[in-house]
């Protein structure tokens, strides 16, 4: 998709060894990262990893510790936020509660001395596409959660910057809505092509939205890649653990002749070096509950649970837990012993200690 | 137990339970009663002859002295002009001169309250080196006091260039911030000859730009300190949102900072204002027919004859009564819960 | 990027911009009196053929005060000190050695942090004996003692006053506007004003107040003929009009305080004392820290009330340092009047920069500003 | 209007304290004369208290932005060693319409003059006096005091009794002490009754041979003494009324007996604020049987030779407190502006005005020319009852001749001496900080002290000249 | 599971007929609502239909315009907030700025003059159980926005109060995190039973806490049931389109002889009363994608969606849009023509008009 977005106005976004420390507190550590122009970066990470401070610094409201930010061909490191020309929706709102509804919208323009009949245009239509056109004259303290975060949202979309910076923008939006909203933005990003770097929580979120995932922990970046890789072939144990839920089921074991073992466990995996420590990773969609003759692992049930759509089922395998996803229709009580396999495809390796990739 | 709890305990948090409205009001009753009095007083006063005010003490017009608008006809007729006169200067000069203090000076506070400053000692004491002479030159010198400031700038600027690398030592905001209060703290008496010296210099003696200048001047530091705190109040995450959205600092200082500190910038502006619509010693120096300001129609009142307490009154209160019109006005402003919606967390 | 706009010129000096105007104004106004009142309080101005002469006369002018023919009326009369006294200091004075003590043992001590403590410990003290004295047996206060008498009462009880009644306006009461303006009213009425109202009030014969006053068969003795009660009744008045400086500022802050915090606080059951406490009183401490630090340096120059109340009388037993100044200068002892007016410059300034230093900046610091 | 005046298109900006006193008649009269001379003049009023601060800023600062002012003739020693003020001897020598043989002679040759020549124009007159009820008087069956003695008896018969009829007790005696006000006056024109008894060149301040204070000795500790016990017989809050709180209270009739200056006279027929009309009675200051004999700073009894002055050996010493408003023109003013300025005061000095002016309570103005007193008639139009108007008069004649007039303290900082020193002093004495001994102590090394500030010399010489010592 | 929650101290919270107007704006509608003692009630909604407004009228925060609030036997309408003894964790954090956080957690428990010693023990447990061990001297100006939320949810459940209200105490923690927090909530919850009213836009947290779900709509409630009844026995088309992610289809066609016709979509449905205007709803996963030759419904491929472990392929049947869950290994290009087959016990017809279920 990247490909065919128009490269007209939008500009690429560079950190280049960008760090960060509060006092003593480090909080990001020498973060590389690149958004090609008109590029959707979504940055995913643990709560407190350092999304939101690496997006004010990239709009220029905290100052790096290190490092430079670019944006476009500019070296933007010491240019005030209003010359960096980006929009942004904070995670916390930040709205103007002296303005109403419409006035925060409009501010942005109003700033710019764009002529007003354009500007009432311009918020009727954004306000319309975030559902807030019946609370234009409402002043935020009037507002739900969620409508404020909507107007947020609106605030920043109303505007055609060069970079696009979201805080996790529909975070108290309705599972609905938040669909809604996902397709008006990606629609937007893509009919605008304006480089967006986009923080969320909501793993479908990413999914659906993004070019490229950035995933942080604990500051450092851990790996920058295109949403199904990320999914499909984790660089390390962290990524691996981090993205899918139900998250990928881990079993500690060791590779022994062309084969991973641990207690009740043995799944074929020829052409791997023999190694004592290792971890198996297997993503509960890529294991079936088989007939108890067969099947690779074997264990008791131990917990059935039923979403919607499907059935999370637990399995006791040795001491360790495996969750595996079955249809509703699956029956069974606690306790019973079954088998399962898994898609010998969809299994990973990692080094138990450093948590690396064994490929 | 239950008819105490409803003694006791309110039933929603926007009412309050009988035994504390005994609580609550009996004091704000009070109080008012406190301070109600001596303004009756000044009220009844004020329509008294000369004669029911020396003996003894009356309260009640026609019911316990016969109320007469001798006082009144004197302040409004007999002196006529030379009440109007002071009056008008009184809210031309109180009312510009707030303007320029409260906007000056929340300014100010804001810079504070927001920017790093760390002027290094030496240039500072430097400064003030520089400017002390030029004073010295211009007030024992005789130097013409342009020249000499002409000259203090120069010197300052010189001295500068040599030493400036030099000064390691700084100071920080909360330095700027002591000096600015700091101002207030020698009293008018001493102050008073020399701003006379100064204006005389300037040639603007006896006018409002005199008094203006002064009181800005002097009621500067108030709104810096008071502002201050206000700002310091206000969530940085608005004013950086509005950066984000490209306002230019000066815009965000008007659109944002002022906005969301009303009831700060409306309790100052009254102070100040108030302050200014009430000053004696300097408005007696600095004005002799033409500037001349209400205080000094008060005070007047105390001659060879003891003072005139029916004039005084009828003075106290027509100068009372447009700051009530204005404190009406602006009290609405003063306002809960400005910030409510603005942040999440 | 864009054509500079006014606001882009301003906000590449923005830091400049905003403080610039202020600090040269108010530079411009402090300098020149700040020297010629000093070089004033060292010589003695004499009228003299073809308009009048500077004699100099070094510290004369102060070793008068605070040695000379004038000490009794500056610092006051000395009388003899009791036990009682001398244990009072001797505690002052280990209190203090004692937060000395802390502070060293803090570790992160600079020399003008020490300088600081020194000085202020040592004014404290100071100010302990001082009062000892004056107060003691035959002792009579001084126009400084009385200052500074005025300055711990007056202050105290407008700020409680004010903090008490901008809480209760802040109270679901109805009129709550009403209030807010009755309070308001007294700080309108000039201060000259205000003298001349409370000597009417005051007045025992023919003052509204006269009846109670004999009622309670006072009436051989008048207020004005006794040192303290003539000081309470000024500290009276200057409370009067002075707590709704208080009221105002401290509304203000009340009111601005962010109300989902007082919910949570409610939720977590803390009645409404607690609530003020932990809650309120925090975030109003900075602006509350401020009102009083200026009230305290506008509290030193107390003047028009006992000036009009009483004019200093009986005895010197009213009269302010400010008063005191300005006497001399009525007098044309200009000298003189620049003296005390720096001995009151001398002992504001260490007052205000203690209580900025331990208070207004350690309030400001807990607010993380 | 049709024949050019001589001061056309001058302006003389006049400056003197708010008003109505002084100032009224001055801008009442100012059209007359404008249409008389053409000369407009420009009446500037500031608050009494900050007069003299005004005028000398204006003057020494160089602003001069007054051209002449009417203020008190005790100012007059700092504004002419200042040189501010303008010398008008020859003017009143050339003047005939002032008719200053008119003149009270004490006005003429003293208030007037510093050092013997002339800087103001009086255009009042003021000097104490002691005020009685005549009423009451005749019920106690007692004279007016003749002594101060006498004055205490009286009060003393007359205190705690209800003269006015309002059910409450009233006063002996109505003095007003508060301190910064007038008290530092009435210890004067006490005191000065056992200090100066060979007229008004002797000085009731100061030794004018070496400059010793005169307040240290058993003459001044009498003085205090009546000053002390006088307080018994008054208000409870005596001590903190100043002369305005003891007027209205006197013409309230809530006292017998009280000092002042002329004023009473005329406001006590005032019916908006007198209860008294026609019930006061003036007598000049009371005297004393015993005086001061400086050598040896004791008491001793007046003879021929002691008291040369003295009325059935009785030697009063009416002090000319303040010394009555005059107008004063400032050196540095244009001529053309001195002259009018000059003509206008002459103007208001002249018989045909001031004479109007001082029976008007509002003018402030009170008798200072013999003929003010000798023709009764302007008084009773003025609504004084023939025998009020002859006692009033009476008693001002009799201070006026009186050659034994004290003339207030004119030399350089005298206010440092009086309103410092003494007034301190005094108030401390009250307040019962200090007891007699200690404060004509304070005082004398208080006086002393300033002396040799000042310099000891220049102030005898200052002193010497104010009151014409030969 | 609710039968053998403890119910020593657990209340009840009722709401009989509770309407809520600001001015004019009117919020709540007659709610009537009870939560048995030691329920898990969770409260789920659109953005502003009025869930954060329902628990601050619990709470005692906002008085209700009518009706009346019971906790327990009590009737507490008329009584103050800290008198009703229940925690909140407000949408908005509500943190004491000048508190640490260690003092933000302990408030609660200071304020009941709870012992020192064990109001430290309590808070260290909890901060633990929140991950926020480390922070407990930061000031809520250092923390991240996730971390903030941890506070104030650590904050509510460091006491035991009768009632928990929660407003969407997880929104802003990442998907493993929440994982780890909504199973530590629902243990605390079993363990000590008490009662919890609990607002989120996450319909698996829904669906894995619940007792019991309250659906609003424009502050009616609209459904109150066990999360499976709400998911496959839907009241009303509101319902049925509000839950479940990607929503369930809707077709518009008619009933006629025994099937629900529509252009290009035929499915039997016997035993149904011929009508004029009906709406059918099909979820995603109960459509499967049938040979060309058969199914029910035919349409083209109009997108493909891959997310994680499924696709998600949007087929056009007629003009109206249908979307199937397809396995991740599903091949197809857009245009292609494809065949649905809907599992017929899975269908649910509704009145067009007034969207009430027909059964
Ligand atoms: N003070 C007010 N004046 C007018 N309308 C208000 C006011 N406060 C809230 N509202 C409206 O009440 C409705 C319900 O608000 P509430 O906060 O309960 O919604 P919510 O269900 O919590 O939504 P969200 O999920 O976004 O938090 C919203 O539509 C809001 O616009
Ligand atoms: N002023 C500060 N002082 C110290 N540490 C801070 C400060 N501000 C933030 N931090 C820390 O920096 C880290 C990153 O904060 P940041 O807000 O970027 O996290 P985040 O990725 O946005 O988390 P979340 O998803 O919860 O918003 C957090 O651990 C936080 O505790
Ligand atoms: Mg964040
Ligand atoms: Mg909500």
């Amino acid at each position: 998709m990247k490909e065919n977005a128009p490269r007209l106005l939008s500009k690429s976004v560079t950190l280049d060894g960008v760090g960060k420390s509060f006092g003593e507190v480090r909080v990001l550590r020498n973060l590389v990262l690149e958004a090609q122009p008109g590029e959707f970066l979504v940055l995913l990470g643990e709560s407190g990893c350092g999304k939101t401070t690496a997006l004010r610094i990239i709009a220029g409201l905290e100052t790096a510790s290190e490092g430079r930010v670019w944006i476009g061909e500019q070296d933007v490191t010491d240019r005030l936020p209003k010359e960096r020309d980006v929009a942004m929706v904070f995670q916390s709102y930040a709205l103007y509660p002296h303005k109403t509804v419409a006035q925060n919208i409009a501010y942005p323009l109003v700033v710019r001395r764009v002529p007003e009949a354009e500007v009432a245009a311009r918020v009727k239509e954004v306000a319309q596409s975030v559902q807030l056109g019946q609370l234009l004259e409402r002043y935020p303290r009037q507002l739900s959660g969620g409508q404020r975060q909507r107007v947020a949202l609106a605030r920043a979309i109303v505007r055609r910057p060069s970079v696009f910076l979201m805080d996790e923008p529909l975070s108290n939006l309705d599972a609905k809505l938040r669909g809604h909203m996902r397709a008006e933005l990606k629609h937007m990003q893509y009919r605008l092509g304006v480089t967006t770097i986009y923080v969320t929580h909501d793993q479908v979120e990413a999914m659906t939205l993004a070019h490229r995932v950035a995933l942080l922990d604990k500051g450092v970046l851990q790996q920058l890649d295109t949403p199904a890789r990320i999914y499909s072939d984790p660089a390390n144990l962290f990524v691996a653990g981090f993205i899918g839920s139900p998250p990928m089921n881990f079993l500690k074991g060791r590779l022994a002749d062309g084969a991973f073992e641990a207690p009740g466990v043995r799944v074929p995996a020829a052409d791997r070096s023999r190694q004592a420590r290792v971890v198996m990773g297997v993503r509960p969609e890529d294991c079936t509950l088989a007939d108890p003759a067969g099947g690779q692992l074997r264990g008791q049930v131990y917990s059935i649970e039923l979403i919607g759509d499907h059935t999370l089922v637990t399995v006791l395998v040795g001491e360790q837990e495996v969750v595996v996803k079955a249809a509703n229709t699956f029956e069974a009580r606690m306790g019973d012993t079954v088998a399962l396999r898994v898609n010998a495809g969809r299994v990973y390796f990692f080094d138990a200690d450093s948590g690396a990739r064994i490929r | 137990m239950k008819p105490l709890r409803r003694l006791l305990a309110a039933r929603r948090l926007d009412e309050l339970a009988p035994a504390q409205k005994f609580v609550v009001y009996a004091p704000l009753l009070a109080w008012t009663a406190i301070v109600l009095f001596p303004l009756y007083w000044v009220i009844v006063t004020s329509l008294k002859e000369p004669i029911d005010v020396a003996d003894g003490p009356y309260y009640i017009p026609f019911v316990d002295f016969r109320p007469s608008l001798h006082a009144w006809k004197y302040i409004f007729f007999d002196l006529g002009r030379d009440t109007l006169r002071p009056y008008l200067n009184s809210v031309i000069v109180s009312s510009a001169a707030t303007l320029v203090a409260v906007l000056i000076g929340a300014m100010a506070a804001y810079g504070l309250a927001r920017m790093e400053y760390r002027p290094s000692v030496g240039s500072v004491l430097l400064f003030v080196a520089a400017i002390a002479l030029a004073a010295l030159m211009s007030f024992w010198g005789g130097v013409d006091w342009r020249l000499a400031l002409l000259a203090g700038l120069a010197i300052f600027a010189i001295a500068l260039r040599m030493l400036g690398r030099r000064f390691r030592r700084r100071l920080a905001n909360h330095d700027i911030l002591f000096w600015v209060i700091s101002q207030r703290i020698l009293p008018p008496v001493v102050t008073a000859i020399p701003i006379y010296l100064m204006f005389k210099e300037l040639g603007l003696l006896d006018t409002h730009s005199a008094l203006i200048i002064t009181y800005a001047t002097v009621n500067l530091p108030i709104v810096v300190w008071l502002m201050y705190d206000f700002f310091c109040a206000v969530p940085r995450e608005l004013e950086e949102s509005a950066q984000i959205d490209g306002a230019s600092r000066l815009r965000i200082f008007f659109d944002v900072a002022l906005a969301l500190v009303r009831p700060g910038l409306v309790a100052t502006s009254l102070l100040v204002l108030i302050l200014c619509w009430n000053e004696y010693l300097l408005a007696l120096f600095l004005s002799t027919v033409e500037a001349q300001t209400m205080p000094l129609l008060v005070a007047a009142q105390n001659a060879t004859r003891g003072p005139q307490w029916w004039y005084m009154s009828v003075l106290i209160i027509i100068m009372i009564l447009p700051v009530i019109a204005l404190t009406l006005l602006l009290q609405r402003f003063i306002t809960k819960g400005l910030l409510v919606g603005a942040i999440k967390g | 990027m864009k054509p500079s706009s006014l606001g882009d010129v301003f906000d590449r000096q923005a830091r400049a911009a905003f403080v610039l105007p202020s600090v040269l104004i108010i530079l411009a106004f402090s300098i020149f009196p700040l020297l010629v009142s000093a070089y004033l309080s060292l010589v003695r101005f004499q009228i003299a053929p073809g308009g009048y002469t500077l004699h100099f006369v070094g510290w004369s002018n102060y070793r008068k005060l605070l040695f000379g023919s004038e000490q009794f009326h500056f610092l006051g009369t000395f009388g003899e000190v009791g036990a009682l006294e001398w244990t009072l200091i001797g505690a002052a004075a280990l209190w203090l050695l004692a937060a000395f003590v802390r502070y060293l043992r803090g570790g992160a001590w600079s020399l003008a942090g020490l300088a600081g403590r020194l000085l202020a410990t040592a004014g404290l003290l100071a100010v302990a004996v001082l009062c000892a004295y004056t107060t003691g047996g035959a002792g009579r206060l001084g126009s400084f003692t009385v200052t500074l008498f005025y300055v711990t009462a007056g202050v105290a009880a407008q700020f409680l006053i004010g903090l008490g009644l901008a809480y209760l306006c802040t109270l679901p009461v109805r009129g709550r506007w009403f209030f807010r303006m009755v309070f308001f009213l007294p700080l309108m009425v000039t201060p000259v004003g205000i003298a001349y109202m409370f000597r009417m009030i005051a007045d025992t014969t023919v003052g509204p107040l006269a009846p109670v006053w004999n009622a309670v068969g006072l009436r051989q003795i008048s207020w004005a003929a006794d040192p303290w009660l003539a000081r309470i009744v000024v500290v009276i008045g200057d409370t009067w009009q002075w707590v709704p400086f208080m009221f105002i500022v401290l509304l203000a802050a009340l009111e601005s305080q962010p109300r989902d915090q007082i919910e949570a606080a409610q939720l977590d059951g803390a009645g409404g004392w607690r609530i003020f406490r932990d809650i309120t009183w925090p975030s109003i401490a900075p602006v509350a820290a401020s009102v009083v630090l200026i009230r305290l340096i506008e509290a030193f120059k107390i003047v028009d009330l006992p000036n009009v109340l009483t004019n200093g009388g009986p005895g010197i037993a009213t009269e302010s340092m400010t008063l005191h100044s300005f006497i001399a200068w009525r007098t044309l002892d200009l000298g003189g009047s620049a003296a005390v007016a720096y001995m009151l410059f001398f002992a504001s300034t260490i007052c205000c920069v203690s209580f900025f230093h331990f208070v207004v900046r350690a309030a400001r610091r807990a607010q993380g500003a | 209007p049709s024949s050019a005046k001589e001061f056309d298109g001058v302006t003389v900006n006049v400056m003197t304290f708010t008003g109505p006193q002084i100032a009224e008649p001055l801008q009442r009269r100012a059209p007359d004369f404008e249409k008389l001379t053409g000369a407009k003049i420009n009446v500037i009023t500031v608050p009494f208290s900050d007069l003299y601060q005004k005028l000398l800023t204006d003057w020494a600062a160089g602003t001069n932005s007054v051209d002449a002012a009417v203020f008190a003739p005790q100012w007059m020693v700092d504004y002419v060693t200042g040189g501010y003020l303008e010398e008008l001897t020859a003017r009143v020598a050339k003047d005939r319409a002032l008719k200053e043989d008119d003149v009270a002679p004490f006005f003429r040759d003293f208030s007037q003059k510093y050092s013997g020549k002339t800087y103001l124009i009086a255009l009042d007159g003021d000097f104490h006096m002691v005020y009685y009820r005549t009423d009451v008087l005749k019920k106690l069956g007692r004279k007016p005091p003749q002594t101060w003695d006498e004055y205490l008896e009286i009060a003393k018969a007359a205190h705690n009794k209800d003269w006015n009829g309002d059910g409450k007790p009233d006063f002996g005696s109505c003095i007003s002490k508060k301190r910064n006000a007038q008290a530092y006056w009435w210890i004067t024109s006490i005191s000065a009754a056992y200090i100066q008894s060979q007229g008004t060149a002797q000085g009731a301040f100061f030794d004018p041979r070496d400059l010793k204070p005169l307040t240290n000795n058993e003459a001044f500790a009498t003085a205090l003494r009546f000053y002390k016990d006088s307080t018994q017989y008054g208000p409870p809050n005596e001590i903190n009324l100043d002369v305005g709180d003891t007027r209205k209270l006197f013409i309230s009739g809530q006292c017998a007996l009280t000092l002042d200056w002329g004023d009473i006279g005329t406001l006590a027929i005032d019916p908006t604020e007198s209860k008294v009309k026609d019930k006061v009675g003036a007598v000049i200051l009371p005297g004393a049987t015993r005086v001061l004999d400086r050598d040896t700073g004791k008491l001793v009894g007046c003879d021929r030779k002691r008291c040369p002055y003295a009325v059935h050996g009785i030697n009063h010493a009416p002090f000319a407190a303040y010394g009555g408003w005059s107008g004063g023109i400032n050196a540095h003013a244009n001529p053309k502006v001195k002259d009018a300025a000059y003509a206008f005061f002459s103007y208001m000095s002249q018989p045909a005005q001031s004479n109007v002016d001082v029976t008007l309570g509002k003018t402030g103005f009170n008798p200072y020319r013999i003929s003010q007193f000798k023709d009764m008639s302007v008084w009773t139009r003025a609504g004084m009852s023939v025998e009020a108007a002859k006692n009033y008069l009476g008693a001002i004649e009799a201070s006026l001749n009186s050659p034994n007039m004290v003339l207030d303290l004119r030399i350089p900082q005298n206010q440092r001496y009086q309103q410092v020193v003494l007034d301190t002093a005094l108030a401390r004495f009250l307040a019962g900080e200090l007891d007699v001994a200690q404060t004509m102590q304070t005082i004398e090394s208080g006086w002393n002290e300033l002396s040799n500030e000042l310099g000891k010399d220049k102030q005898l010489a200052a002193y010497r000249a104010s009151i014409g010592a030969k």
